[in-house]
């Protein structure tokens, strides 16, 4: 059997299957749904926590959501090197899982943004970077909650070890320091609220989703 | 046991709604200082009784699921 | 006579039944002597309680049913493309063919009432109830949009409040299931003071063998209940005025329903994924307004069978709720379902999947009555096809108002001739009328993008997805109008422009006009005058309709939009959904660089009911603007001709705002504004520059094209009135008319063009 | 003085974000009965005294700005 990058569904998720479509049916990549009571991922070589409203974001977005049997395989997964990336929802969700640091607030003008939106690559992995991406990207966002927050010391530690993946040319929500993705120190987890899988084909907004899914895959 | 538990954002951690609101009130020429803080109230009754072990469970509860430890801070009253 | 039912369960709904409970329930003397007719004994309280909600005017259509049957609902050539597969209120919704085996089903519905009460709620609730109209009939939803109107934002707070919180309710629903809200339309207008108008429209893609029934059909099969527990939720309403009714005080019984988007979505997808079992179910109707009356008998009457239910089995969020309570609950996210006995466990179990409950609650029983106990005891027993078929259905009076002919025979000689200071000022004071103004406040909120399909955003002419259909992909789109302007000065016109701009909306977007859905927004209809207006406006449609081919396949009724003091205006939004043959014949209305832009039809030369004299001159009046059906068909046909041919950049219709407002609005593109310079000498001289400028008036549109000559020549050829007008430039924005010393920055335009709604909403 | 409102839902308004919470506990073992209710706390300060005007100029903010009375109630406590 291939290896296939799994996409987890939660009940409430609504971004599961375009990111299923954008790897399987843009990058040609083999690519799964597994059902959040699943205990297993399958035979994935990674993971993407996709966006939505799980568990109707209820109480606060991805609180719920990371008790899910899914999420225990995913943290294991996460412990022994796999990929995982979270977008918008599923950013939420590794942050309150724990698997990345801070939290994600309401955007400052407390209201839902659904735009285009340019980010600046920052250079952060050996292919999460500018030469790879490109100075600059449009990928959109569509999020209530994407303000994101850390305290002091943890943002030294973002900047410290190129933990930013991208920053808001023009910052929508309010988010510290502009930041719209980060990964782990690791650097095998990923988190952003923008949506590469928004800007795969030639009528999105941008197709510089595809260089960046392909960069989280890269080995 | 009816159980209310107060969520509130930490002393420094932004709060957009409560600016807003403080916004608001200054608007309407409410007297109050515009430093406003939004939190939740999540109310439920549990059978049984106050025990150190009840409390134990939770407290659990209360850093797991009910509020983000990351950003919120929690307390709780118990009443009979 | 037949026996009466024993005593209720519940003691307070054992009273008798007084000529003010048949008042308070909306009946006229006669109606009620039909009910006894049909029951051959006086109803019981529930019983009275569930005849009111099915022949309320919600449910029966009562005064408009008659009016309707004017709509063509198929195609001329029933084998055409667009073929109608589920025709107008056969079922929740209407289903169009779209090749392939494909079918589209879409509607739009109006939750006027309950979002003046609570804009947040009853905007979200309305958009929860139409998604659930399209998938209960197995279709996946796609794609929504909404009709909006609200009294004057830059005056009434009160406007900004409703306009606000309607949004946000909007967003909140449509966001979380994650279904893109690709346009819509919306005008600000003092008639809607108080009265704000929010339909919701909703498209879903289905295969021809996915397409479900809302029937109960095979003695036996098991009934179940899926979905949000009920509540009290909507029993505010007239008939629970008299409290006796309830052991619940009236302030425990929430007017307003409160929506709960997570449910809906789970009970989309639990749905869905049973309706892909074959043979499994046999009948599935969502609750809507009088949830579990209108369901059972609805799917009764249609199955011709009869139902039996038992309200103990209902799962309930509140204690104590009696039979009249559960029946008329209006709680949301609730499905009844009719699944082959048998297979009780399949359904189970897949709502189980999903964290959701169902639970039978009866069964298709022989005979033609719906059956309702409570505690075992029998409250309701109706024959089902009369309670659901029988309303009575009336023609009111209609008079026409005085106001028409007063507006129709203003004459625009009374009217100076515009000097070039006015014709200078008025295009910004258009542009930043929250009519006109960039709408960008509003859909900003909604999430236009999930599904990854979206192929025009809000902002163009239409909306437009790309549908995934199995291995196929179709593009749809979608457009709606309605210029209350125009339907008050003249309703059979105004109705008919309304249609005319969808479909030229959709043929600048490169799209094949399919069918239509409406929502009939209109005042009390006892009132003669209102009745006219209502009676008009769906002549307007219906002969537009018929004219273009374009069968009407559902919409919704929506009467008493009035207060005290003041009616809206008459309001017949419509929704035309079209399909785009290839991804390369989308087109937007901004126009590039270096391009020439043709006017195609006749020169402006109207001011009746503009925007301009509405702003510049606070007139409200006039005779509406003049048309053709047969100049208008060659105008679209040219139209998608010339975007097929691949000869036009950029097309965009001339509407509110007049010909400049249009090409201004052209000017504003993705990524850069743009300048033109226009000449207009070859417009006759006799035209006032104020009617040249900003008249209005269907029959013309604007296109950008590299080859000026190649479409002036097509247009000759179909016998379309063209012109050019002028052209775009090269570098910088100013926008200029040679000849005059009219001159503006389109830059500047844009700024005050988006920043109007903006700028009053964030105040 | 310090004051704190409380916002909750009617008594018999649906509190679906009550629900899901209860739904999380009973899935986390958590011993509670399944009905929560979630609510809203806002606190602020304002200098002065506790008198009637006050009250009234604070009902009514909570009537326009902190709580929708058409479905949401509203109490609140002052301390010094
Ligand atoms: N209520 C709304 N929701 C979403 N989009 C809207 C709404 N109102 C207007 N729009 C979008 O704004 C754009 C301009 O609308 P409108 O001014 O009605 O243009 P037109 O006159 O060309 O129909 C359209 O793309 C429309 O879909
Ligand atoms: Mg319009």
């Amino acid at each position: 059997m291939d290896m296939h990058v799994a996409v987890i569904q939660f009940p409430g998720s609504n971004c599961d299957q375009d990111a299923y479509h954008a790897f399987a049916s843009v990058l040609k990549t083999p690519a799964k749904l597994v059902w959040h009571k699943d205990k297993t991922l399958g035979d994935a070589r990674a993971v993407i926590v996709p966006g939505g409203f799980s568990f109707g974001d209820y109480l606060r977005c991805g609180a719920i959501a990371r008790f899910s049997p899914a999420m225990q395989a995913v943290k294991e997964f996460a412990a022994n090197g796999g990929k995982v990336m979270g977008i918008c929802n599923g950013f939420q969700i590794l942050c309150e899982s724990g698997l990345l640091p801070g939290a994600l607030i309401r955007n400052n003008c407390l209201e839902f943004r659904c735009q285009e939106q340019w980010l600046k690559v920052e250079d952060s992995t050996a292919h999460f970077n500018k030469e790879t991406l490109g100075q600059r990207v449009n990928i959109p966002i569509a999020h209530g909650e994407g303000n994101y927050r850390i305290d002091e010391a943890g943002l030294a530690e973002l900047e410290k070890n190129k933990q930013i993946l991208f920053r808001y040319e023009e910052n929508p929500n309010g988010s510290l320091c502009d930041i719209a993705g980060i990964r782990n120190k690791a650097g095998n987890v990923f988190g952003m609220m923008p949506h590469p899988e928004r800007a795969v084909e030639p009528f999105h907004p941008s197709q510089h989703g595809v260089a960046l899914l392909k960069a989280f895959l890269a080995e | 046991m009816n159980i209310r538990v107060f969520v509130n954002y930490k002393k420094n951690v932004l709060d957009p709604q409560g600016e807003a609101v403080g916004r608001a009130m200054q608007s309407l020429n409410f007297p109050a200082h515009p430093h406003v803080r939004v939190g939740k109230t999540i109310e439920f009754t549990v059978d049984g009784q106050d025990t150190p072990e009840f409390r134990k469970t939770l407290d659990k509860l209360c850093n797991d699921l009910l509020s983000n430890p990351v950003i919120e801070d929690y307390r709780y009253e118990i009443s009979q | 006579m037949s026996a009466p039912l024993p005593p209720n369960p519940a003691k307070e709904l054992n009273v008798a039944i007084t000529p003010e409970l048949i008042k308070s329930h909306g009946f006229q003397p006669d109606e009620y002597d039909l009910i006894k007719d049909i029951l051959g004994r006086e109803p019981t309280m529930t019983e009275l309680g569930v005849f009111s909600v099915m022949w309320s005017e919600h449910c029966s259509y009562k005064n408009s049913r008659l009016l309707l049957r004017g709509f063509p609902m198929e195609k001329k050539d029933p084998n055409a493309l667009g073929k109608v597969l589920v025709r107008a209120g056969e079922e929740n919704a209407g289903v169009i063919d779209i090749g392939d085996n494909w079918a589209i089903c879409f509607k739009i519905e109006s939750h006027n009432h309950p979002s003046a009460v609570e804009p947040f709620e009853g905007a979200a609730t309305g958009v929860g109830g139409i998604i659930r109209d399209i998938f209960t009939m197995g279709a996946r939803p796609a794609l929504l949009t909404n009709s909006l109107r609200f009294g004057d934002i830059r005056t009434s707070a009160q406007s900004r409040r409703l306009l606000r919180g309607v949004v946000a309710g909007i967003s909140h629903y449509g966001n979380c299931i994650g279904i893109p809200n690709v346009g819509g339309d919306i005008y600000f207008d003092k008639s809607y003071e108080g009265n704000p108008l929010v339909n919701a429209l909703c498209l879903g893609t289905l295969r021809h063998d996915q397409i479900k029934r809302g029937a109960a059909t095979g003695i036996g099969n098991p009934v179940y209940y899926v979905g949000a527990a009920t509540g009290r939720d909507g029993l505010g309403g007239a008939a629970f005025a008299s409290k006796e009714l309830s052991e619940t005080s009236s302030e425990d019984r929430p007017a307003v329903q409160k929506g709960d988007p997570f449910m809906e979505k789970l009970l989309l997808e639990a749905c869905l994924e049973l309706m892909e079992v074959p043979g499994l179910v046999v009948g599935i109707q969502d609750m809507g307004a009088a949830g579990l009356t209108c369901s059972t008998a609805e799917t009764a009457s249609r199955g011709s069978s009869g139902i039996q239910i038992e309200l103990d089995l209902v799962p309930q969020r509140e204690t104590g709720m009696n039979s009249y309570e559960i029946m008329l609950s209006e709680s949301q996210e609730r499905m009844l379902v009719i699944v082959t006995k048998g297979r009780e466990k399949e359904i189970e179990d897949i709502f189980a999947k999903w964290d959701l409950h169902a639970v039978q609650i009866g069964e298709v029983v022989e005979g033609d009555e719906m059956i309702v106990t409570h505690h075992g005891v029998p409250v309701v027993k109706i024959p089902a096809k009369r309670l659901a078929d029988d309303a009575p259905l009336c023609m009111q009076e209609a008079k026409e108002p005085a106001t028409i002919a007063q507006m129709r025979d203003w004459k625009p000689e009374s009217l100076q001739p515009a000097d070039e200071a006015l014709l200078q000022k008025a295009l910004p004071a258009l542009l930043n009328h929250p009519t006109i103004a960039q709408k960008r406040w509003i859909w900003q909120q909604y999430d236009h993008m999930v599904i990854a399909g979206t192929v025009l955003s809000p902002g163009s002419d239409a909306g437009v997805a790309r549908l995934r259909l199995g291995d196929k992909e179709k593009y749809v789109a979608i457009a709606n109008d309605c210029n209350n302007s125009y339907c008050k000065a003249d309703p059979y016109k105004g109705a008919a422009i309304a249609v005319i701009e969808c479909l030229q909306n959709l043929a600048c977007s490169g799209a094949r006009a399919l069918g239509l859905t409406d929502n009939l927004n209109f005042g009390n209809p006892y009132k003669p005058e209102s009745f006219y207006y209502l009676k008009e406006a769906i002549k307007g449609l219906a002969e537009a309709c018929t004219f273009y081919d374009i069968p009407v396949t559902g919409g919704n009724v929506s009467l008493y939009n009035e207060s005290p003091e003041l009616a809206i205006d008459p309001t017949p939004t419509v929704s035309i959904a079209g399909l785009i043959e290839k991804p390369e014949h989308v087109t937007t209305q901004w126009a590039g660089r270096g391009q020439s832009l043709v006017l195609l039809g006749d020169w402006p030369n109207e001011l009746g009911q503009s925007m301009y004299l509405q702003e510049l001159h606070d007139l409200k009046t006039g005779a509406v603007p003049a048309f053709e059906f047969g100049k208008i068909q060659k105008l679209i046909d040219l139209t998608l001709e010339l975007i097929t041919q691949g000869k036009v950049k950029a097309a965009h219709d001339i509407s509110e705002g007049g010909l400049l407002s249009s090409v201004a609005e052209m000017l504003f593109g993705h990524n850069e504004t743009i300048g033109a310079t226009l000449d207009l000498s070859q417009a006759p001289a006799s035209i006032r520059k104020d009617a040249l400028l900003y008249g209005e008036g269907p029959g013309r549109i604007i296109v950008a094209t590299t080859d000026a000559d190649a479409v002036l020549s097509a247009a000759r050829a179909k016998g379309v009135p063209a012109a050019k007008i002028g052209e775009t430039s090269a570098q910088g924005s100013e926008l200029k008319i040679s000849g005059t010393a009219l001159s503006w920055d389109a830059a500047a335009l844009r700024k005050g063009w988006e920043d109007a709604i903006p700028s009053l909403m964030n105040a």
